[in-house]
C-alpha cells in the first residue's frame, strides 16, 4: 500500500471536522476491511484516513425496545449477530449475518461501514431495506434521518457527503412480519452473491398482505421490486402466484453483467428466487 | 525407541505401510516452518515489478525516471540493464524464449517490463507507479484454435533450448506458433473409420485455471563473486542450479539453491520462474533482492494450459472401439514453459486407457498473448480425460450401452500395448470394474432437483 | 512521506512497543519488527485465513489490520500457543488428524479452531464448515479438518480420544 | 522433463547411531519427506521418525530432476531405498571387518566404537535411479517403453441438479486408485482427496476471465476456489489392492491421479441427472441452466 496520513479523533464532532467535503482522497474509516481491500487494489489512495476506532462509545452499543432495534453505526457485524435483541426482534438479520463473509470480516466491519460503502454485494442493506430500517446521518450542519432504502443512489454511490457520517441505524422490530433473506452464489459455496433476495411479508396464513422485495448483488445496488411486491399483495400464496412475482421482478430489475455470470442468468435465478424467498419467509425458514 | 537403541540386525517392525503423523508436523501446527515468502536476510533489498498493460507490442520507449528520483529508490532496472550483467539474458526449461525482463516486445498482459529495488517495499510499489511505457500495439492472439492458423506470429524464431534430442529439429524455425506438434500414428484409422459400425465425433475444451499456491512465488538471491546463492519456493532446486550456471556461465558449484518449507507448488514452481530476475538483480545491485509476488500477480506467472480436443471415435456392431482420431491444441501462451513436454508426454495419452487398435494423436503446443501455462497437477492429464471420458459416456449412451460396461469391453487389459506399443504391465484386476464402483450409488430424481451418477476411468504415463 | 508513531500494545503476554507507519498491516509489522512469522499474509483481502491474529481475543485478518490501530490493544499470535514447549491439544489433533499440507494455512486454521471451541466446545459438522468457512486450504484437507476439531473437542473436554 | 529422468539420494549414519537423509524432492505438503523416512527406516530397521530428511540445498542434497508427475516416491523412492541398502551393506561390511559374526545385534554405535575406539565416522551409502525408457519415434510416435508405470484411476460422482437455477450439489465423489502398495495410507488418502477437491474447484467453477487479454478476476475475491461447502457432501478415497512390481516395495506415485477422472465424472453425472451434456469447462450453474434451457427449447438469451 501506498504511504497515508491517520487521524484518530476521539469524538464524532471531532472526525466530522476533519473529513473534507471536496476531497475524495479524505475519507473515514471504521472496520476498513472494505476500504483496505481497495487501497490494497490501487483502486483507493488515500490522503488522510480519519479513524472512527475512539469516537464516543455510544456509536457502538445496540438499544432496544419493543419498537425495534437502534444500532450504534460503529457496532461489529459479529455484535449484532449474537444480540440477543437482535436475535429476538430482527432474527432475519441474525440469520442474514451467519453467511456473511467470514468471521474475522463480522469481527471487525462495522454495520454503518457496511452500508457507506455502496457495495451492492453487501448482505445487510437489501434486509435492512425490507424491513423498513432507517438511518441517522451527521454532518457540520447537524444530523438528518433518511430510509435505508434512500441511501444507494448508484454502484458503490450513496446520497452521503463526504463529510457526512451514518451514526445509527433503526430497525422496526419484525414483529409478526416473516422475512427472509436468500444469497445465491454462482461460484464458490462461499462466493460473494451472485443474487441477494430479501423479502419481509406481513401475512396472515398464507394470504400476503403487503410486501416488500429487495434484490441486490445482481442490481447496481440494493434495489426495491416494487412491481413484484404488487403482485403479491392481498393474495394467496400459491405457485402460480410466485411464479408471477418472479416474472415481475425480473421485468422490473436493472441487472449487470460481471464474472458471476451474464444478465441473462442473473435475471432468470431472480426470477426463481423471488418465489423461493416468499416460500422460505412464509414458511419461516432461511436458505 | 532411540535410534542409538538401533542395531545391525535388530528388528523395529515395519515402517512401510505405517500411518504415520508428517515428519514435520510439529513445525507446521506451530507457525515456525519458514517459507521463503516470509524469509529476511541482512541489508536486503525488495524488487517490485512494472507489467505490461497490453497483450502484444513492440516497447517504444519506458520512461524510469521518475521512479528513479523517487527517495529511498535504489535502482530501477530494465532488460538493458540485466544485458551489462547477463548477456544472453534468455531462459526457459524446454525453450530458452523467455527474457528476464520484456526485450522489446511485450507477449502478455502483466509480462515483467522493469523492476524497482528499495529497501522498504512500500517505496519500491509507489515508485512502480511512476514508470510509464509506450508500446506500438500488435495483433494479439489469445484462442489456442486461431493461434493454430494465425499469421500473426508471437515470436519470431523457436528456440529449443538445446537439451532436449526431440526438440532440436524446431531450431531456427520462423513463422509458425506451434512449439511442438507430437504425433501418434497407430494401425490405420482411416480405413478403421470407414468399417465402422458408429463414428462418432465431439469437441471438449478447458478453460484458464491456475495453481494459486497460497505462499506465492518468492526468491531471495544472494550474488557475490565468489558464488550465488539462491532461496527459492522451487519444486526443482537441481534444476535452478543448472540453469543459473548456465545463464552465468558458471560452474554449477558456484550456485547454491536452497529451499526452505514450501507452501505448496501443484506444478507451479517447476523449472525456473523469479530465479533469473532475482539473479539478475542481485548481481546489479550487489545485495540481497527479495521477489514475492503478491497473490494478485500470481495471475501473471504460470496457469494451467486451455485445451482444445476433437475427439473421434469408430465402434464396430460389437461395441468395441477400433479407430480413435485425437486432436489436441493447447494454450501455452507467450512462453513455453514446460508446455512442450506437457503437448508430448500428455499428448501421448490423449486416446484413453482402452485398447484401440487404430489410433491418430495430434497434439499441439501454440503460443498466444496471454500468460504462459505449465504443469498444473497432472500434467495436462486433467484436460485429455476430461475430453475422452465425456466422449466415451456420450457415446455409450447413445449406443444404448450401459457406460461402465462399454468401458470393460473397451480396457486395455494385462499384456496388451497400449496406443504408443507399450505393453501394459501391473494392470488392476478387471475384478474392479463393477457397474457401480462404490457399492452404494444411486440415481435420484426430484421435481426440480435431479439427481444421478456416473464415472469415469482414466490412465496416463508417468511423466518421469 | 508520513512519519512513523510510536505504538504500545501486549504481544503474546508481554507488553511491547513499535514503530510503524500508518500503511503498514499489522503481518507486516509482526514479521518484520518481532520475527513472528506464523501469520502470513497470502491473498491479501482476508479470504483466505492465512493470517489469522487474535486482537483483544477475537480473530482478525491481519492483513487488513492497519498496525497503528493495535495501539493499546492485546496481540496474540500462533506462537504463542506451544509456550513452555507444551502442545496446544488443538495442534496435537491437528497433527495426530493429518490436517494438513503444506502447511502454509494451518496457524490460521489452528487459531480460528481455538476460537471455534472456545464458542462450540462441541461442534457439529455445520458449525465446523459454517465457523471456518473464512479460511482455505489450497491442498484441500478440508476433511481432515472437521476431523481434528472434533478431536480437539474431545480432547479439550478430558475425554478420552477416539 | 528430460526423459529418462534421474534422481539420486544418500543415506548418513553417523557414530551414534542416528541416520539423516539427503534428496533433492521437495516436500512442498505432499509428505515426501515422511514416506523417504519410513523407505529409509524400512530398510534400516530404525523408527522412520528417527530418521532427519535434510533440507533442500545443492551443496548438500544430490541431483534430483524435479518433484512434479507423481514421479517422487517411484523415482526418488528407488534411489532412497538403494542408498539405505547400500548403508546396510556398508554396516554389515563394518560389523564382520570388527569380528562380529554373522546376523550380530551390536548396537551400531558399540560397532562405531569398535571400528574407530571412539564415537567417529560415518557409513555413507548412495542410490541413483533412472528407469529404462525409449523415446517415442519421431514419426509415428510409438515406443515400446514409454513410461515405467502407469497411473490409474476412477471417479464417480452422484449430483443433485437444480433444473431451475442450474446449481449442481455434489452429494457424494468417489476415487479408485491404483497407487501400488502404500506406504503411508494415511498420507495416501488425503492426497487423494486433496487431489479431488482441487479438481473439483478446477471443474465446477475456477476460470479465469480475460477480456482483450486483460485478466479481469486477478483476485480471490473474484477467483473462487473450494472452501468447506464446496466439499461433496459424502467422499471415498479408496486404493485397490495391488502391489507394483517395478516400484520400491510395490508403491508408485499418488499425487495427481486422483484428479484425473472428477471432471468428466460430474459432466456425465449431470448428463444421467437432467439429460444435458456439457463439453466446456467450467461447469458452473449458469452453464447448466444454459443447457437445461437450451433442450428445452427456451434457450437463455445474451443479455
Amino acid at each position: 500500500m501506498i504511504p497515508f496520513d491517520l487521524a484518530q479523533p476521539q469524538s464524532l464532532a471531532e472526525a466530522i471536522k476533519l473529513l473534507d467535503p471536496d476531497d475524495p482522497t479524505v475519507r473515514p474509516f471504521a472496520g476498513g476491511t472494505a476500504l483496505m481491500l481497495m487501497m490494497k487494489a490501487g483502486l483507493f489512495r488515500p490522503k488522510l484516513l480519519v479513524s472512527l476506532g475512539r469516537i464516543e462509545k455510544k456509536y457502538s452499543e445496540i438499544a432496544a425496545d419493543k419498537s425495534g432495534l437502534r444500532i450504534g453505526a460503529m457496532t461489529t457485524l459479529s455484535a449484532l449477530e449474537q444480540s440477543p435483541d437482535a436475535k429476538k426482534l430482527t432474527p432475519v438479520i441474525s440469520r442474514t449475518l451467519r453467511t456473511l463473509s467470514n468471521v474475522r470480516v463480522r469481527n471487525v466491519a462495522t454495520v454503518g461501514g457496511a452500508l457507506a460503502h455502496g457495495d451492492p454485494h453487501m448482505d445487510l442493506p437489501p434486509v435492512l431495506i425490507a424491513l423498513g430500517a432507517t438511518l441517522t446521518v451527521a454532518g457540520p450542519r447537524g444530523e438528518r434521518t433518511l430510509a435505508v432504502e434512500d441511501l444507494f443512489t448508484g454502484y458503490y454511490e450513496t446520497v452521503l457527503a463526504k463529510n457526512e457520517l451514518i451514526t445509527e441505524v433503526r430497525v422496526p422490530a419484525q414483529d409478526g412480519k416473516r422475512a427472509s433473506y436468500m444469497k445465491v452464489t454462482a461460484g464458490s459455496a462461499d462466493d460473494w452473491p451472485a443474487l441477494g433476495v430479501a423479502v419481509a411479508l406481513q401475512a396472515e396464513g398464507a394470504t400476503v398482505k403487503s410486501a416488500r422485495v429487495v434484490a441486490s448483488a445482481a442490481t447496481t445496488k440494493a434495489t426495491r421490486l416494487k412491481s413484484a411486491e404488487a403482485v403479491l399483495a392481498g393474495q394467496v400464496v400459491d405457485h402460480r402466484l410466485l411464479a408471477r412475482a418472479g416474472e415481475a421482478a425480473a421485468a422490473e430489475a436493472d441487472i449487470l453483467s460481471d464474472v458471476r455470470g451474464s444478465a441473462a442468468y442473473k435475471r432468470e435465478i431472480l426470477r426463481i428466487y423471488v418465489g423461493r424467498a416468499v416460500r422460505a419467509a412464509i414458511e419461516g425458514r432461511m436458505h | 525407541m532411540t535410534t542409538t537403541e538401533a542395531k545391525v540386525g535388530a528388528q523395529v517392525g515395519h515402517q512401510v505401510g505405517r500411518s504415520l503423523p508428517r515428519l514435520e508436523s510439529r513445525d507446521k501446527v506451530t507457525g515456525r516452518a519458514e517459507y521463503v515468502h516470509t524469509m529476511r536476510l541482512p541489508g536486503m533489498l525488495h524488487a517490485k515489478l512494472f507489467r505490461s498493460t497490453v497483450a502484444h507490442g513492440r516497447i517504444k520507449s519506458i520512461d524510469t525516471s521518475a521512479a528513479k528520483n523517487f527517495p529511498g529508490v535504489a535502482h530501477v532496472v530494465t532488460i538493458a540493464d540485466i544485458r551489462k550483467v547477463i548477456p544472453d539474458p534468455y531462459y526457459g526449461p524446454a525453450f530458452h524464449d523467455q527474457p528476464i525482463l520484456a526485450d522489446g516486445k511485450v507477449r502478455f498482459v502483466g509480462e515483467p517490463v522493469a523492476a524497482v529495488l528499495a529497501a522498504d517495499p512500500h517505496v519500491a510499489e509507489e515508485a512502480v507507479q511512476l514508470i510509464t511505457a509506450e508500446y506500438e500495439e500488435l495483433p494479439a492472439v489469445f484462442d489456442e484454435v486461431e493461434a493454430l492458423t494465425a499469421n500473426t506470429y508471437i515470436h519470431d524464431e523457436l528456440k529449443p533450448a538445446g537439451t532436449f534430442a526431440d526438440l532440436k529439429h524446431l531450431k531456427g524455425v520462423r513463422n509458425t506458433n506451434v512449439a511442438l506438434d507430437y504425433r501418434l500414428r497407430r494401425g490405420d484409422v482411416d480405413k478403421a473409420f470407414a468399417s465402422a459400425a458408429h463414428v462418432f465425433e465431439h469437441e471438449f475444451k478447458t478453460q484458464k485455471v491456475l495453481h494459486l499456491s497460497f505462499e506465492p512465488h518468492a526468491t531471495i538471491a544472494d550474488y557475490k563473486d565468489s558464488g550465488v546463492t539462491l532461496y527459492t519456493a522451487s519444486q526443482g532446486p537441481s534444476f535452478v542450479r543448472t540453469e543459473i550456471a548456465r545463464l552465468l556461465g558458471w560452474p554449477e558449484n558456484k550456485v547454491r539453491v536452497k529451499v526452505p518449507y514450501l507452501g505448496s507448488g501443484y506444478g507451479s514452481k517447476l523449472y525456473i520462474k523469479l530465479e533469473a530476475l532475482a539473479l539478475a538483480l542481485s548481481m546489479i545491485s550487489r545485495r540481497p533482492v527479495k521477489i514475492a509476488l503478491t497473490f494478485e500477480e500470481l495471475f501473471y506467472q504460470i496457469t494451467r494450459h486451455p485445451t482444445t480436443f476433437r475427439i473421434k471415435s469408430g465402434i464396430d456392431k460389437n461395441g468395441r472401439i477400433i479407430a480413435r482420431k485425437c486432436e489436441v491444441l493447447w494454450n501455452g501462451g507467450a512462453y513455453a514453459d514446460i508446455g512442450p513436454r506437457v503437448t508430448q508426454k500428455s499428448g501421448l495419452t490423449a486416446s484413453g486407457p482402452y485398447d484401440i487398435e487404430n489410433v491418430s494423436i495430434d497434439s499441439y503446443a501454440l503460443y498466444t498473448n496471454v500468460t504462459p501455462s505449465g504443469a498444473l497437477r497432472g500434467f495436462g492429464v486433467p484436460q485429455l480425460v476430461w475430453a475422452y471420458e465425456s466422449h466415451t459416456d456420450m457415446i455409450a449412451r447413445a449406443l444404448n450401452i450401459d457406460p461402465i460396461e462399454f468401458r470393460r469391453k473397451n480396457l486395455l487389459r494385462e499384456g496388451r500395448p497400449h496406443a504408443t506399443g507399450t505393453v501394459m504391465k501391473d494392470a488392476p484386476s478387471t475384478r474392479y470394474w463393477t457397474s457401480s464402483p462404490s457399492g452404494s450409488m444411486r440415481s435420484r430424481s426430484t421435481a426440480a432437483p435431479a439427481s444421478s451418477a456416473a464415472a469415469a476411468a482414466s490412465v496416463s504415463a508417468s511423466r518421469r | 512521506m508520513t512519519a512513523a508513531r510510536t505504538i504500545h500494545f501486549k504481544l503474546n503476554g508481554a507488553p511491547v512497543s513499535a514503530d510503524v507507519k500508518p500503511h503498514h498491516n499489522l503481518i507486516e509489522m509482526l514479521q518484520a519488527q518481532f520475527g513472528l512469522t506464523g501469520a502470513r499474509e497470502s491473498c491479501g483481502q482476508g479470504l483466505c485465513g492465512c493470517c489469522t491474529v487474535l486482537v483483544n481475543g477475537r480473530a482478525v485478518s491481519g492483513c487488513l489490520q492497519l498496525a497503528v490501530l493495535v495501539d493499546g490493544a492485546e496481540v496474540v499470535t500462533i506462537e504463542s500457543l506451544d509456550a513452555g514447549d507444551k502442545l496446544d491439544p488443538v495442534q496435537q489433533a491437528f497433527i495426530e488428524a493429518g490436517a494438513f499440507q503444506c502447511g502454509y494455512c494451518t496457524p490460521g486454521f489452528v487459531l480460528m479452531t481455538k476460537q471455534l471451541l472456545d464458542a462450540h466446545p462441541d461442534p457439529d459438522d455445520e458449525q465446523i464448515k459454517h465457523y471456518l468457512s473464512g479460511n482455505l486450504c489450497r491442498c484441500g484437507t478440508y476433511p481432515e479438518v472437521i476431523a481434528a476439531v472434533k478431536l480437539a473437542s474431545r480432547r479439550r473436554k478430558g475425554a478420552p480420544a477416539g | 522433463m528430460i526423459t529418462p529422468t534421474t534422481s539420486v539420494a544418500i543415506v548418513n549414519v553417523s557414530a551414534d547411531g542416528s541416520v539423516a537423509l539427503y534428496c533433492g524432492t521437495i516436500d512442498m505438503g505432499q509428505g515426501s519427506d515422511t514416506t523417504m523416512a519410513q523407505m529409509v527406516g524400512e530398510v534400516l530397521n530404525v523408527p522412520a521418525e528417527s530418521v532427519r530428511v535434510v533440507q533442500r540445498d545443492t551443496d548438500v542434497t544430490p541431483y534430483d530432476m524435479g518433484t512434479l508427475g507423481s514421479r517422487s516416491l517411484f523415482h526418488m523412492g528407488h534411489a532412497v531405498r538403494r542408498a539405505a541398502e547400500d548403508a546396510r551393506e556398508k554396516l554389515k561390511a563394518l560389523a564382520r571387518e570388527v569380528g562380529e559374526p554373522e546376523g550380530s545385534n551390536i548396537p551400531i554405535p558399540a560397532l562405531f566404537v569398535k571400528k574407530y575406539g571412539m564415537q567417529a565416522g560415518n557409513v555413507i551409502g548412495t542410490g541413483i535411479y533412472k528407469p529404462d525408457y525409449i523415446p517415442p519415434a519421431p514419426d509415428t510416435g510409438l515406443s515400446a517403453n514409454i513410461t515405467a508405470f502407469w497411473m490409474i484411476s476412477g471417479t464417480g460422482a452422484e449430483v443433485e441438479v437444480d433444473t431451475e437455477t442450474g446449481h449442481v450439489r455434489l452429494l457424494k465423489l468417489v476415487s479408485v486408485l491404483d497407487i501400488g502398495t502404500p506406504i503411508n495410507p494415511k498420507i495416501v488418502e488425503t492426497q487423494i482427496s486433496g487431489a479431488a477437491i482441487m479438481q473439483l474447484g478446477f471443474t465446477m467453477f475456477e476460470k479465469m476471465h480475460i477480456d482483450g487479454g486483460q485478466v479481469t478476476n486477478a483476485s480471490l475475491a473474484d477467483y473462487k476456489i473450494p472452501g468447506f461447502h464446496d466439499v461433496p457432501l459424502t467422499m471415498e478415497n479408496l486404493c485397490v489392492d495391488t502391489y507394483q512390481s517395478n516400484g520400491p516395495f510395490g508403491a508408485k506415485g499418488v499425487g495427481e491421479v486422483a484428479t484425473f477422472g472428477v471432471s468428466p465424472a460430474i459432466a456425465n453425472a449431470i448428463d444421467d441427472a437432467c439429460g444435458v451434456r456439457l463439453t466446456e469447462l467450467p461447469l458452473n450453474p449458469e452453464a447448466v441452466l444454459r443447457a437445461i434451457r437450451a433442450k428445452q427449447g427456451k434457450p437463455l438469451g445474451n443479455e
